[in-house]
């Protein structure tokens, strides 16, 4: 029984985090404010006026829509790499013991635990020396490359908890080890694919640097606003999408909190 | 490699490099737009990559992809020794016996007799300034930007100052020295021996001490100067414009000692895949209409002199005003290397590393 | 008699841990049959290899006749009840007890009706449509049985099962076990490291330590002729008297244990064997009273009637007991 | 109950999956390697072949005037690396992350103590949403948010201003190598910015970490008369710390590589995001970028190790 | 005798959960006091005021005649044993140890002797080196015991610190508790829901249930005359008798208790009280056998002597059982 359940916390911590996550908070507040300014070329502040008329510009943009299609096309299909592959490795690593299993678990977090930047140089050259030109396929490529962890971190998370007796429980009752995998250890580790599977997706869909070497001259979403941002057109739009970019994929991530809360901690959630 | 022998049919696409403001299809003001015409005439599909120096341009050309770029004279002859760029065959250019001769066999394009581009526009990099800061005395000397000095405002210069954040900025480092320091002996800001060098490395670093952050976008630059409170800085006249058409307090002269400057050619990447939409893309920028509109945007001066009379945008005194005439003033940006008129002269690639340095207070 | 498990010489070897070894034990149809020893000694092992989910090193092992070495544990007739019970979370308990009749391939009602026919059985009628996370420790407990049963198995192993029920719970359970294995006739392997479980339940019981067997033998057997030292020690809390006091007893032995109950604080009766000592501790245990006396240096425990009350501390005493409880050991 | 096993032994299954289960059955590796290969292929074959490769380019030169690389083994460009100039970039980049993780940290736990011991239910849910929608608004626009909050004219410019504590602000930026002309120009607002941008990253592994500190360890601690700073410095603390260098992976890691908010928020020193960025990009200079690269390779490398000694892997 | 630890009318409750209710008691110095009662009864809350981790809602507790009320756990004299151990994972057994002599300010070399000390005292000499998940559990537990010792305090609170443990070493353990206590003459107030453990080891019990107190006495008191139903029920396997059988036994109460062990199967001699029925089952025991019989409806369990064996199932039997051994109870 944890005595905090009934007592509070002192108020030197009260303020620290309360500090803490009005930091994290007030420039977001910032970017919703500006999308609603009257001011087009420059972000003045306070902004001389409101209006919502960025929504419907945003609306009727055209490489917007461009942009939106592509990161979502690519997210989508780098998520679903990541699931197979975060899935196998995940199983492997956690139902088996093997020479080098140390170093796969170690592999696996090297893309995200060496800077996006050397991903992505890497991938390019790599493409360059073998000739292959830069396409949807390249991009995917790159973003599932770091997908796969966050992927596996939830499933190695989940296969942990699934009590090895189980599955021999199941192979016990008669079930062979198609059956098993179909009965017992997908229903067991599905919500926290589906974890998984929605921060890789959201994870794909904000990256820029990766993006920045693997793309060619295709523009993702955060490639269009690091475009827009610097050469600005209208640039309250910018600040529409980004705001609609983050309530769209908020529901996800409030999803993958719901579906892991008891238990495994969103593993890799960051990144 | 052989230049093209006739010209065919359009490709349906074409892809540029060329830098901001050079290329435009009305999105920012919709009178300024010489590109969709073009697709509909042409069926060109154009899509434009934009660089912010010249070794981005001559890297993304060796990367590969692209079929023309825009290089200024630094970047043009690494892309010809590069082998990056094919000759091209001025019969298949109707337009080319019409452009300026001060252009037509430039140096920067034309190497043993044999041309690789089209000019496009050349331009000084002036000298910008807020007129609120200089009040009733405009600058007149680059001295606002290399040394500490009071403004008319009665505020230092110290961190209201910029300079481009692009090895070739040593050149106006030299430039400056040239009227300066005569006794160094500078004849061509491009060519430095290892003394002269020093010298412009150290006013560099006198600079950095006045520098709060360097410029390598026009945009952010433009941002810059609303607001970071920069008041003056080396700059092209496509920014001088772009504010003034916002009503900024900004203005732009050329100073005593001269400018550097560039003089872009439209050139075609040896593996191009769509040379003959490449070809009427060079046919159709030689045009007045184009060479004018471009000057008018970019504050930049045409290289067919017929763009000077009669454009609606650039107006009959534009070429006057992005200084046509001051031709001779200009020196114009080309590629340092060691072998040079002094004998030996400092490389470009310590250039760049030595002006990576600078910046970082070295 | 049909033999349902027959373990010939087996042994199975982790690296230099031997888990099993060498063990021969032979399992009799409709046997209540309880595996009893400490942590380690390698009771889940053996059960893990009669269900198939370890292969012998060595050695050969029979289920019903049939070599069971290579028939991998979803193909043997034979059931386990696990010690966490291992219900699956994210089914139903109807879903559950069904699971080994879905994967069988039996139609969905004939599967439900069997399923429900065996939660009666463990007295959970009703209980179907909820999630394992919904019951007690003890229902959960009979839901893994039932799950085992549904599939009419020829033996049935159970892990410990009742190790994580608190004591009421504990015998009740035990109780409704026995009389569900006397109903059934199916045989069982019961694996415990409780010795009045094992004692109270079984037909014959394997007491294991270190991978081998030690004794095996009927309840009785093992708690009044343990064979060997450890034995005498582990089930139930006996004095093992030393070679010494066996020999001042007139008994050639190397050891001899002697159940604290067949003493008494009592001067000796007809031919019964006395020694004497001082008190050295005792505790109340509820129904008796365990007086630890000792005798020149060893402690002898004696369990005596609570009613008896207690001899004060450090005050001599006279211990009797009758010939026939002192039983000699073979080795140490 | 229909089923009544004829035999205690059942016969193989004759259906391809069973067959196939039968096989794996007994041979696991075969089934090991089925499950691995893939995974495999891609991180170890085509994600490290691709690091190698671009080692390996770090081996080669490049031509000052072309810009083409020349195919010969040289460790010229190693040399070209330890000059002053990239040394600098390398020393100012590596202090920049220490103190961005070290500053993400100290903001962090209190957050991630908050929500870990204290928050329940609906409040803990809103603190995971509160860590979360900082994280995933998109990175680019915060950055320029904060360009707008720091730029000479911005907002916070604004704020002392209508405080009357500009001088305060003013005062700061007159300091030797924190300051500058304004903070949107200054180490300070790179620092910041980092720390914003990087700091949830912190918050996750330190939560998970708390969360695993059983609750009783404190009360022992209590109990034992460590006052509430005692069970902080050597119970909760030492226990915490394995989350503290799995977030420090990604806070580093991140510093490290970044190549946007200096350029965005920044003094134009490069760090060794720019530089990698400018030599591959803008310079073309693809060797150099590649050694570039082996900086933060090496640094990495040499802290994960420790974090997987350190048992952070755990927390990530 | 001063009271250590004093509990006047102590409440806690948890919104409308009533953990701990009015609970009074007094615990002497130097006493083995035992609290004993089902999972969820209170024991822990009510240990954990004294440890000082709760706060009452209601009366008033003084540890040594101080007012315990606001005082933090850290300036408690007060030291825990907790179920779970929690020793710290990241510190050495010595440094786990030495922890209250640290956080005090004592000397690095001073506390690392009194932590050699204490851990040679629970028999763990030479163990200082080694870390928590390198011991076995009775090892960690013995080292849970010095880490609170070590610090001289004046009640020792233990909560059901041997229930992890397996039978033999808990055991063991009780015995080296209960020596302890009596050499170290330390109060301890121990947690228990084995019965036999507090019958076995504690100066007092108090049985709890439902927050409540249920009976104060000592393991005599409590386990021969149980003043309520549910005593009689927890404290060993008491067979309670309806008002009806009472009154036939010519007992006037609604309900008495019976011990198994206080009945025979044997017809009645001098005075004793008899019953008769059938052997509804039977259990072997080790030392005694459990024998049910039926007595018109009622089970009636009979702990006799494993030496008597048993009487066929079914069979016609006659109980008999002193009338002093039938203790009437309040309530239900
Ligand atoms: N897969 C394995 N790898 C290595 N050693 C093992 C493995 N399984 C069991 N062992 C070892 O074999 C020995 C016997 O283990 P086993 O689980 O059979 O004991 P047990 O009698 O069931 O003990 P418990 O009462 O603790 O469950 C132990 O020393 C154990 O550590
Ligand atoms: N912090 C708390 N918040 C709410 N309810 C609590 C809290 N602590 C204890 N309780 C409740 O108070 C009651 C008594 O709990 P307590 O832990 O004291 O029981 P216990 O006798 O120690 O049981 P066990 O033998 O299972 O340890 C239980 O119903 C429990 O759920
Ligand atoms: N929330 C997106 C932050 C961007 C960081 N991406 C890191 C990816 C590393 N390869
Ligand atoms: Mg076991
Ligand atoms: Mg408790």
């Amino acid at each position: 029984m944890r005595s905090e359940k009934s007592n509070s916390a002192p108020l030197g911590l009260k303020i620290a985090a309360a500090a803490g996550l009005a930091f994290m908070h007030l420039p977001i507040l910032l970017i919703f404010l500006y999308a609603f300014t009257t001011e087009e070329k420059s972000y003045q502040f306070p902004p001389p006026g409101l209006t919502t008329q960025w929504f419907a510009v945003a609306w009727n943009r055209p490489d917007v829509w461009a942009a939106l299609t592509l990161s979502v096309k690519v997210a989508s299909i780098a998520t679903a790499a990541a699931l197979v592959l975060g899935t196998l490795c995940a199983a492997a690593v956690s139902q088996t013991r093997f020479f080098g299993r140390e170093a796969v678990s170690l592999l696996v977090i090297l893309p995200i635990a060496l800077p996006g930047i050397i991903t992505g140089i890497a991938l390019r050259s790599a493409f360059s020396i073998a000739d292959i030109p830069f396409s949807f396929w390249t991009i995917m490529l790159g973003h599932a490359t770091f997908c796969i962890v966050v992927v596996y971190n939830n499933a190695v998370a989940r296969f942990r908890r699934i009590s090895g007796s189980l599955i021999e429980a199941s192979m016990d009752l008669g079930a062979d080890g198609f059956q098993t995998f179909r009965y017992v250890i997908l229903p067991n580790i599905a919500t926290a694919l589906l974890a998984g599977g929605m921060l890789a997706f959201a994870l794909s869909f904000d990256e820029v640097i990766v993006t920045t070497f693997t793309a060619g001259q295709q523009s993702t979403l955060p490639i269009w606003m690091l475009e827009e941002l610097i050469r600005p057109r209208q640039r309250p739009v910018t600040n529409v999408v980004a705001m609609v970019v983050v309530i769209v994929t908020f529901l996800p991530i409030l999803g993958a909190y719901y579906l892991t809360r008891d238990g495994d901690q969103i593993a890799g959630a960051g990144k | 490699q052989e230049p093209l022998k006739e010209l065919g049919k359009g490709e349906g696409e074409l892809s540029i490099v060329t830098w901001p403001g050079y290329i435009e299809r009305g999105e920012t003001d919709k009178n300024y737009d010489w590109v969709t015409d073009f697709e509909k005439k042409t069926g060109c599909k154009i899509s434009v990559k934009t660089a912010a120096t010249s070794d981005e341009m001559v890297a993304l050309m060796n990367e590969g992809g692209f079929d023309l770029v825009t290089a200024s004279g630094d970047a043009s002859l690494r892309l010809v020794a590069g082998k990056r760029v094919q000759p091209i065959n001025t019969d298949l250019i109707p337009s080319w016996k019409t452009i300026d001769e001060r252009m037509q066999n430039a140096p920067w394009h034309t190497v043993d007799g044999v041309h690789y581009g089209t000019p496009y526009v050349w331009g000084p990099n002036v000298l910008m300034y807020n007129t609120e800061a200089f009040k009733n005395e405009p600058p007149t000397s680059w001295k606002v930007v290399f040394e500490e000095m009071t403004l008319p405002d009665g505020k230092s210069n110290k961190g209201r100052v910029q300079a481009y954040d692009g090895p070739i900025h040593v050149a106006d480092a030299a430039n400056y020295l040239m009227a300066h320091k005569p006794d160094l002996g500078i004849k061509d800001p491009y060519e430095l021996n290892e003394d002269q060098y020093k010298a412009a490395l150290d006013l560099l670093r006198v600079q950095r001490t006045l520098v709060g952050r360097y410029w390598h976008d026009a945009m952010i630059q433009i941002d810059d100067f609303k607001n970071e409170g920069v008041v003056a800085s080396g700059s092209w006249p496509f920014q001088v414009n772009l504010m003034r058409s916002e009503k900024q307090p900004i203005s732009s002269i050329i100073p005593e000692e001269g400018v550097t400057g560039w003089a872009d050619t439209t050139m075609l990447h040896a593996d191009s895949e769509h040379p003959n939409c490449a070809y009427m893309w060079m046919e159709h920028t030689l045009s007045p209409k184009v060479q004018g509109d471009v000057s008018a945007w970019f504050g930049a001066n045409p290289s067919v002199g017929a763009a000077c009379k009669g454009n609606e945008l650039l107006t009959d005194e534009g070429c006057a005003t992005n200084g046509y005439n001051d031709f001779e003033k200009v020196k114009f940006w080309k590629t340092p290397v060691t072998k040079c008129s002094q004998g030996e002269c400092v490389p470009y690639h310590r250039w760049v590393s030595d002006y990576i340095g600078v910046i970082g207070g070295r | 008699m049909t033999t349902a498990v027959l373990f010939d010489n087996v042994s199975r070897h982790f690296g230099i841990v031997r888990a099993v070894d060498r063990v021969n034990l032979s399992i009799a149809e409709g046997e209540f049959f309880a595996m009893l020893g400490p942590s380690g000694s390698g009771k889940t092992t053996c059960l893990r290899l009669m269900a198939g989910f370890e292969q012998p090193t060595g050695g050969h092992i029979e289920i019903f006749g049939e070599t069971a070495e290579g028939v991998p544990p979803y193909r043997r007739s034979v059931n386990t009840v696990f010690q966490d019970y291992a219900l699956f979370p994210h089914l139903s308990i109807l879903d559950n007890v069904a699971y080994g009749l879905m994967v069988k391939g039996i139609g969905r009602e004939e599967r439900r009706k069997a399923a429900e026919d065996a939660l009666a059985m463990v007295k959970l009628p009703g209980y179907g449509t909820r999630r394992p996370g919904q019951l007690s420790g003890g229902q959960r407990q009979r839901v893994a049985l039932a799950r085992a049963l549904v599939n009419k198995p020829k033996v049935l192993l159970l892990d410990e099962p009742l190790g994580a029920l608190d004591l009421k719970l504990r015998e009740q359970m035990q109780e409704e076990l026995k009389s569900l294995q006397k109903s059934l006739g199916i045989t069982f392997v019961f694996v415990t490291h409780d010795q009045g479980e094992a004692l109270s339940m079984a037909d014959r019981i394997a007491v294991f330590n270190d991978g081998r067997i030690q004794q095996l033998g009927s309840p009785e057997d093992v708690y009044n002729r343990p064979k060997t030292r450890f034995v005498a020690d582990f089930v139930g809390s006996s004095n093992v008297l030393s070679a010494d006091l066996c020999r001042r007893l007139g008994l050639k032995a190397a050891f001899a244990s002697l159940r604290p109950e067949a003493v008494a604080i009592a001067p000796p009766h007809n031919g019964a064997l006395s020694l004497s000592g001082t008190v050295a501790s005792q505790s109340f245990l509820g129904a008796t009273n365990r007086i630890v006396v000792d005798v020149e240096g060893a402690r002898i425990a004696v369990a005596s009637p609570a009613t008896q009350g207690f001899p004060p501390i450090g005050s001599a005493v006279t211990i009797s007991f009758a010939a026939r409880d002192l039983y000699p050991m073979d080795d140490a | 109950m229909t089923i009544l096993a004829e035999r205690v032994i059942l016969p193989e299954r004759r259906s391809t999956a069973g067959r196939l289960s039968d096989f794996f059955w007994r041979h696991p590796h075969v089934l090991l390697a089925l499950l691995l290969g893939p995974p495999l292929l891609w991180l170890g074959v085509v994600y490290l072949g691709s690091l190698f490769a671009l080692l390996l380019q770090s081996f080669f030169s490049i031509d000052d005037f072309s810009g083409l690389i020349n195919y010969e083994f040289t460790l010229a460009t190693y040399r070209q690396l330890l000059s002053d100039t990239h040394l600098d970039i390398i020393i100012r980049t590596v202090s920049m992350a220490a103190i961005v993780t070290f500053v993400s940290a100290l903001i962090a736990f209190p957050i991630a103590y908050y929500a870990a011991r204290y928050a329940r239910g609906k409040w803990k849910a809103l603190f995971y949403l509160a860590v979360m929608l900082p994280l995933w608004s998109s990175y680019l626009v915060k950055i320029y948010a904060w360009k707008l909050i720091l730029a000479k004219e911005g907002i916070l410019t604004w704020f002392f201003e209508k405080l009357n504590l500009l001088w305060l602000l003013e005062a700061w930026l007159t300091l030797p190598v924190v300051g500058g002309n304004s903070l949107s120009v200054s180490y300070t607002g790179t620092f910041i910015v980092f720390v914003y941008v990087w700091m949830p990253f912190m918050i996750l592994p330190i939560q998970a970490a708390l969360e695993r500190v059983p609750a009783n360890l404190i009360e022992a601690s209590w109990d034992l008369g460590g006052t509430p700073a005692q069970t902080f410095r050597y119970v909760l603390f030492p226990l915490a710390l394995p989350g503290i260098v799995a977030g420090s992976i990604f806070t580093f890691s991140l510093t490290l590589g970044d190549y946007i908010i200096p350029q965005i928020v920044g003094s134009s020193r490069l760090f060794i995001g720019q530089a990698v960025y400018a030599q591959q990009g803008t310079a073309g200079n693809i060797p150099l970028a590649a050694a570039f690269t082996v900086v933060p390779i090496v640094i990495m490398g040499a802290y994960l190790w420790m974090a997987k000694r350190m048992g952070a892997f755990d927390a990530l």
